[in-house]
């Protein structure tokens, strides 16, 4: 099956970890993921900039560790992510800011991106809450 | 069409019944996170749970019952990551409520 | 073939983004002609009510947006009727016409979508 | 020591109750934000804050009941800014239950 | 003179930064010799139930924080009955000893404090 | 009399704004504030990254103005800021990242200072949630 799987909770929410874990079983169990969306608090699992404590989970280093080894489809919310301050190098030099999403594997885009996943998927799963 | 309810919220802060009116008699409920203290044994939450028709299926997170040493009732299948993704499969579309 | 995607809005539209952002997934939804409906629950039905000033509080008001629903293909308004009483709100007018549902009709709604996404 | 209590929560996605058991008789309360929607005539939190003692002083933000096209209560005193600074010189402490 | 304040602990322990950043303004008050109270309040009062494993879901445990406040001077602790009654824990065996509070006996609690902070 | 303000919420929750207009209304009383403390989600109010929509309220920037006009003390939690990813230059060097909160007026520093602006105060008021 292709799952769409869609994160609204930032990195130190649990729901975070809780999609990545699901993520894995999803490649895991020979399933096929079609995209990986990041809105509303979720944009900021792709921010380069959050430093996690040494004894604790790097949910956003694990993330985009995830990301990278399967070559996915990661796509944050450019409009959640601008107001969050999750931008990347282009969004960072028109707003005259600095960057704090780099670009491989992540990349700024709408709202369609999602509705384009979900339509393509066999099942969308939101993760989000606590 | 079946819809397999994600549930990740603590059902003492926000209502849970709310929710539960919307089930579809043979849609599915997973409670992960801190939702699994519903099954807190004399609590209000967990009678609400038992009072779901018998054809709504109830399953909850295995991790988040170890955290929390919860023990699930009869009625509640646990499952690992694994079976939460078969149970993704298996219900026709998921609802997270977040 | 195109699946249908319902968007439940639970919360109220002044205390923070969820309204905005479930609006804009609609509306988003509406501009590349997917079949999209929106039920308003819980909290979700104060975006309904007639006479709000957010601009008291700052804010854009969201009036424009829902305005915009039909401009955008977007014409399956449902509200809960059960939030609506719960709240006091039974009967009273609301600012945008939304075919009330309760009971099962709400398990029956959820039943028709191929894809749901509550904020 | 009496307390100024503000509340910036819908009183429908939180329970209400909880915190309200906790008001000293002398204590103060101060709706903003969403927690205004708890002065919806017919509703079960206005029901609620009718409950608490007369020497429990209610406020609300004027700023909020006007976003949210709602009227106060005779009982309830709507303030502004500088009336909600003044209320937390009044009251020995303010408690925020976020 | 020394002002007296009571930290409000009202999330569980692993759904969140909830429970920690209050255990934190805890630790810091009494790492600085104020006099600090806590209360654990509505689901707080998970955080002192015994035999949890927090390893589970990748967090690290808060019994440790919660063992370390008699070391930095925070020695009262006190748990809602009420909160612990409604979750169905009412005499179940708790991690930390802290005393049972209601009714009453809570407003007087926050009377007895100069300053409160709730989380 | 003199105020302690401190803030949980990020700036797109309305109780940002709201503690801003009363700290406004603070000074305009004649009052005086001891220290503005952020802590929490409140740190994303330091953070200079953020890019508001033109036509809503940018609160990162109301905030900033204000502090600057004042010359209030604004401390923003270091720990809770690390693990947000808002960091200053001198952080981010430590930890190989961008910055994106400025050093003035801003001033990374630890939860003492939330106390000992509490102590000093006649007032502590914190605002967080909704």
């Amino acid at each position: 099956m292709k799952f769409a799987i869609a994160l609204f909770s930032p990195p130190h929410a649990p729901s975070s970890r809780r999609a990545l874990r699901f993520a894995e079983a999803v490649l895991a169990g020979g399933h096929e993921i079609n995209r990986l969306f990041f809105y509303r608090d979720g944009v900021y699992n792709a921010a380069d900039s959050i430093v996690t404590p040494q004894d604790e989970s790097d949910l956003p280093a694990q993330w985009r560790a995830f990301v990278e080894r399967h070559a996915l489809d990661a796509v944050v919310c450019v409009a959640a992510a601008l107001r969050r301050g999750v931008l990347d190098s282009r969004e960072a030099q028109r707003y005259g800011r600095v960057a704090v999403v780099p670009t491989p594997p992540w990349e700024l885009s709408g709202l369609g991106q999602l509705h384009e996943a979900a339509q393509s998927a066999d099942r969308l799963v939101c993760f989000g809450g606590d | 069409m079946t819809t397999l309810h994600l549930l990740s919220r603590s059902p003492f802060g926000t209502p849970l019944d709310s929710t539960l009116r919307l089930l579809g008699v043979r849609d599915g409920l997973l409670l992960c996170g801190d939702a699994c203290h519903a099954l807190q044994p004399g609590s209000a939450p967990l009678q609400l749970l038992e009072h779901l028709p018998d054809s709504v299926a109830l399953h909850a997170l295995a991790e988040d019952l170890e955290a929390r040493n919860l023990m699930a009732p009869e009625r509640v299948r646990v499952v690992d990551y694994p079976g939460f993704v078969e149970l993704c499969t298996r219900y026709d579309k998921v609802n997270g409520w977040l | 073939m195109t699946k249908s995607m319902l968007i439940v809005s639970r919360h109220a539209p002044w205390g923070g983004l969820s309204a905005r952002e479930a609006l804009d997934i609609a509306l988003a939804g509406g501009a590349f002609e997917l079949p999209v409906g929106l039920l308003f629950l819980d909290d979700g039905v104060f975006q309904l009510l007639p006479g709000q000033r957010p601009a008291a509080v700052e804010q854009k008001d969201l009036a424009a947006n829902l305005q915009a629903l039909p401009l955008f293909g977007v014409e399956d308004l449902y509200v809960c009727r059960q939030s609506l009483r719960l709240r006091g709100l039974d009967g009273q007018p609301l600012a945008l016409s939304a075919t009330p549902l309760e009971g099962p009709e709400l398990a029956d709604l959820f039943d028709r979508y191929d894809l749901v996404i509550t904020l």
